[in-house]
């Protein structure tokens, strides 16, 4: 199984305030079939940033072997890969981690995906799946305010979905948990993925219910060899049990971890 | 292949390149990617006495062509590392460099003594970076007799070849080298991280959880290059170099600095395939350079030239 | 622009940006790109008693993210650069620093007595880095009580405040740091260059004549970042941060590590124009991170959050 | 006077083993008027290689604001300069140093220009000014082996030229002082650029005659600030006297400097 190939950037636009919408293609992608994994990528060959990106992937086109991915520019990494023009290489190493499950939810079921900022683009991928599997899907999609809203559209056609701003100036104004019980919207299982206050919040109010929660770690490695990316088990007393994010997660079930 | 053997006590390596300790686990992620025979040897991740679960995180950040981490020696701790990882590693005809480390002299010895029991372990690496809690938390690798004391203890008891693996926040290195050599060192390893930080602007804090962390990668390749080079002429006993090791070129630099085997830290996160990678473009390199086996170049800078230091 | 004033000892700075001794000659070539006057002050190159040619060429190497210098100290010497240079400068309202090497105490006292005079000198940096011929070419800097005669002795005769600058080559910073407070430095400045080494694969010996050379650029910027942190926690007097400093966020970055001011070395020569850009960014970044002035930076990573390193 | 600015790569194109022709255009093109001088260039704008790297002016089409450089790939610097293409901008400072002293010759003498291997570029935007004004200019080139072989053509058009290789795969075999002799090459000035070896010879061999060196050192800023580029002058009894590569030379007169 291949684990690291050059991908070719077919198409990179800006779709939001500081969010790009990235397209590669390559025979990598045939490998990117569970949703919630990530791809660890170098953004250009310089010595200068040393580390790989952790991109979630957030859809896939298996038969055209293309992968879409969607980032914030954040700091020199996101900045520089911004820059990367149509037919140039980026080296990739994945699919990596363990995604979401999609087999906890049963045909026929809801589902509810619950994204915020930078958390929401794995949940497309997500989507597409149960849908695909005749899950029902409602998205709830929190973002910081209207510059920031993306892929609105792209989940509309999967399935209900709300757009919640921090500052109202679009959708609907307050946080996800907000919007999920003043529209009671009622479900099997939760997926979800974003800023950890975000998840604890979610954790905690739903900590019986089937839910599945995506984390975010510094990495080095990104395959489980450096112990940058672990967490603590919850219920552990010895303190030394651990999960890592990048192989044991990045998704985990509700009450597994320490948040 | 044999122009790439490098014999070293304790260890004997079909090429001089071996993952850095801490860098590679105990080996299980990477042989996802490739035949872990291939590497001369394997520094597996240091063990201490009781399992750890180390630092909270964030413990990596990284800094211009460098990172710094404070992972804060996780791991499973002896009997974890003596019942499962040895065992799992034992399939591979690879010599395995066993990484000690604690924070009192007793912990290092009762580690290495049984560590050292161990058949597939054929060397031992004593981390002495680590902060000494009988000594303040002063590490026992800035204070020369304290590092000898340690390195005297462990050899005493260590049924393998002792390596000790300098700190390189020294004003002189070469003082600490004679000291652990003195006390009995059958090698040494260096350099180990430098120590460093970085803040977050926004936050007005440590990116690190821990506060400050150690720098790796090439950014601090001089200063190893430099060391080893400093201490390969001050002591008799071989070196594993480290410290920003990316390609064959690096490698070559740093036997002919006066490391007899090399060790691949970082650059393992930046590409899993790296030591494949450089033992596989070793042999071109050296046709390149004239150099029949990687031997002849240990020590090159120092020994065939008449400049002075 | 009152908002990036500082006020250090001797030193009225418009704004917190000075080139790096050794970096920016005697401010001559780098009038021909901008106006000196934009500058919070400037560090000219080390002043020895005698003129000194330095070290053979090559005296210069690259290295990943940093560069190797083994310059050896050149300058006109005391006469060439009170007669010729400190004149020239005085055309600029902005203050100098000058920087005082040596080999033997007695070097140090009679270049400060002298260069203190000079009316546009407005602070002495005593570079501490230099090896002593008394102790056996071991650097002043490396030695607490060392550090300190150095120091006490240079102030006895100085007529304007003293700066000492540490060198990073050092197991604990802090302790010579407070050494030199206690013999009554009125400021530091961290961190001088970390000894470094290349090596040219094909010629088999360094790159540099001289063999080992000071490591500077954004390399090295952990290490200056945490000794920052580290001192300006131990110390009362303050600190003229320099190691890597490229842009504005670099200067936030030393500031809320414990810095008053910056220095700006190597990047000079990627851009000789980096400390006016500098200056002109520093505002901006400022509103982004909501301060108001940029004095209170100053320490902002310990003095405001309450992790414990 | 900018001394810094932006030029945009027009062509790149390999014209020898190893050797690349390189055509950017910019307004900095116009204060290129004196051969001999050279260009300070960063190669792109990552932190892994923080110096720039001297490449000679090899020739300089003021009106239509190009500059050509020749350079041979040797380390990290120019072997990623060799992979920029056409559109792409690189940060240059220059014209920097002095060049060479074009009224040394008069009309109707005759100057001969001695090049060896990357030495060469220089010379030829030298010889272009040279015979502009009405002098008569001899090109003798040396190279390692054939293959490294380029301008031959471009020179012959100025005036008379031979080219030396060292293996005598090309032209004449041996050195370019071994020629000179042989063809019993006459002349008023002689101007050189090349391997110290090479300056050396003709330095100790025609130190009587007009003759003009140009040195290569390794340089931090460039610009005269760094004092690395330094050189012992001849006579300099105290050992204290310099002059910088970068700014009192790349050119010197003969018996100025130590080489
Ligand atoms: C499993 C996983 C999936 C992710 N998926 C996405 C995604 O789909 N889209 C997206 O925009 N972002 C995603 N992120 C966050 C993304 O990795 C960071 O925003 C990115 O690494 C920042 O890099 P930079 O060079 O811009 O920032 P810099 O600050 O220059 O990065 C410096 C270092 O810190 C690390 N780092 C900085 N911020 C983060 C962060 N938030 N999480 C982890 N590492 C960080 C970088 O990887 C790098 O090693 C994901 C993170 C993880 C762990
Ligand atoms: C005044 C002057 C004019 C030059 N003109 C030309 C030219 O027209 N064409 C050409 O091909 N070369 C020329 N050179 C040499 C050219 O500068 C080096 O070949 C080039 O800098 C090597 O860079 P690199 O990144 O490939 O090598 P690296 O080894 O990666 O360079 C590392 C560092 O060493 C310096 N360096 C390495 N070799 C040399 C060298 N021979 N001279 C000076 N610095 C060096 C680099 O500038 C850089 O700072 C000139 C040099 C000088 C001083
Ligand atoms: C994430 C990480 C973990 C490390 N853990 C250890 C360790 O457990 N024991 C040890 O002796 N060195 C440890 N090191 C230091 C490396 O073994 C090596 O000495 C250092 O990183 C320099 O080499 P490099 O630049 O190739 O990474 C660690 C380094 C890193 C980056
Ligand atoms: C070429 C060069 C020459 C230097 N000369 C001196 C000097 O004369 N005196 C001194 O105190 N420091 C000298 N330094 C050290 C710098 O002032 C500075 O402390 C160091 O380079 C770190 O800063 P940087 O990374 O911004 O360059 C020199 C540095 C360089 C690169
Ligand atoms: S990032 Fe290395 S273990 Fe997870
Ligand atoms: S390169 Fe700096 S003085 Fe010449």
């Amino acid at each position: 199984m291949i684990k690291k190939d050059w991908l070719t950037i077919s198409k990179q636009e800006t779709i939001a305030a500081n969010i790009m919408e990235l397209t590669c293609s390559g025979p990598l992608a045939k490998q990117m079939t569970e949703p919630g994994q990530f791809l660890h990528l170098r953004v250009d060959s310089g010595d200068d940033l040393l580390l790989r990106r952790p991109i979630s992937i957030c859809d896939v086109n298996v038969e055209k072997e293309t992968v879409t991915m969607l980032y914030r520019v954040e700091g020199k990494g996101t900045r520089r890969l911004s820059l990367k023009q149509e037919g140039e290489k980026i080296d990739v190493l994945g699919p990596l981690g363990n995604g979401f499950p999609l087999d906890a939810t049963e045909r026929g079921e809801t589902a509810i995906l619950v994204g915020g900022g930078i958390g929401v683009p794995p949940l497309y991928y997500l989507s597409k799946q149960l849908k695909n599997r005749g899950v029902n899907v409602i998205h709830v999609l929190g973002f910081q305010s209207k510059e920031n809203v993306f892929y609105e559209k792209e989940f509309s056609e999967l399935g209900e979905t709300y757009v919640v701003t921090a500052d109202g100036t679009y959708g609907e104004k307050g946080f996800v948990t907000d919007v999920i019980k003043e529209k009671q919207l009622s479900f099997d299982t939760m997926y979800t993925c974003g800023p950890t206050p975000m998840l604890s919040a979610l954790q905690s109010t739903y900590s019986d219910r089937r839910l599945f929660l995506s984390l975010e770690e510094r990495m080095g490695c990104g395959v489980g060899a450096c112990f940058a990316c672990v967490c603590h088990v919850v219920g552990d007393e010895t303190g030394t049990s651990y999960r890592k994010v990048c192989t044991d997660g990045p998704v985990f079930p509700v009450g597994e971890v320490v948040l | 292949m044999s122009r790439l053997k490098v014999e070293l006590p304790g260890l004997s390596m079909r090429n001089p390149i071996m993952p850095a300790s801490g860098c590679f686990g105990f080996g299980k992620e990477y042989a996802n990617y490739f035949d872990l025979e291939l590497l001369g040897a394997i520094a597996i991740k240091a063990t201490t006495a009781e399992a750890r679960f180390g630092n909270p995180t964030p413990r990596v950040a990284e800094t211009t062509a460098g990172m710094l981490n404070a992972i804060g020696l996780q791991n499973p701790g002896l009997v974890g590392v003596m019942n499962k990882e040895l065992p799992w590693l034992s399939q591979f005809n690879t010599p395995i460099v066993a990484n000690v480390a604690g924070t009192e002299i007793a912990d290092y010895v009762e580690t290495t003594a049984k560590l050292s029991k161990v058949e597939n372990v054929h060397a031992i690496e004593l981390n002495i970076s680590c902060p000494n809690v009988k000594q303040g938390g002063i590490a026992f690798g800035t204070i020369p007799h304290v590092a000898a004391e340690l390195t005297r203890e462990v050899k005493n008891v260590s049924d393998k070849p002792v390596y000790v693996k300098l700190s390189p926040n020294v004003a002189d290195i070469i003082e600490i080298a004679r000291a652990v050599e003195e006390a009995g060192a059958d090698g040494l390893s260096m350099i180990n991280t430098l120590l460093g930080m970085r803040i977050d602007l926004r936050k007005r804090k440590p990116i690190l959880a821990n506060g400050y962390g150690g720098l790796s990668g090439p950014a601090i390749k001089p200063v190893a290059i430099r060391m080893i080079h400093q201490v390969s002429q001050a002591v008799d006993i071989p070196i594993i170099g480290m410290g920003g090791v990316q390609t064959a070129e690096d490698v070559v630099e740093f036997m002919l600095a006066g490391a007899s085997a090399v060790a691949v830290g970082t650059a393992n996160f930046t590409d899993p395939f790296v030591c494949p990678t450089i033992i596989d473009e070793l042999p071109g390199l050296l046709d390149e350079l004239g150099v029949d086996k990687v031997t002849d170049l240990i020590g090159g800078s120092w020994k065939t030239c008449n400049v002075h230091l």
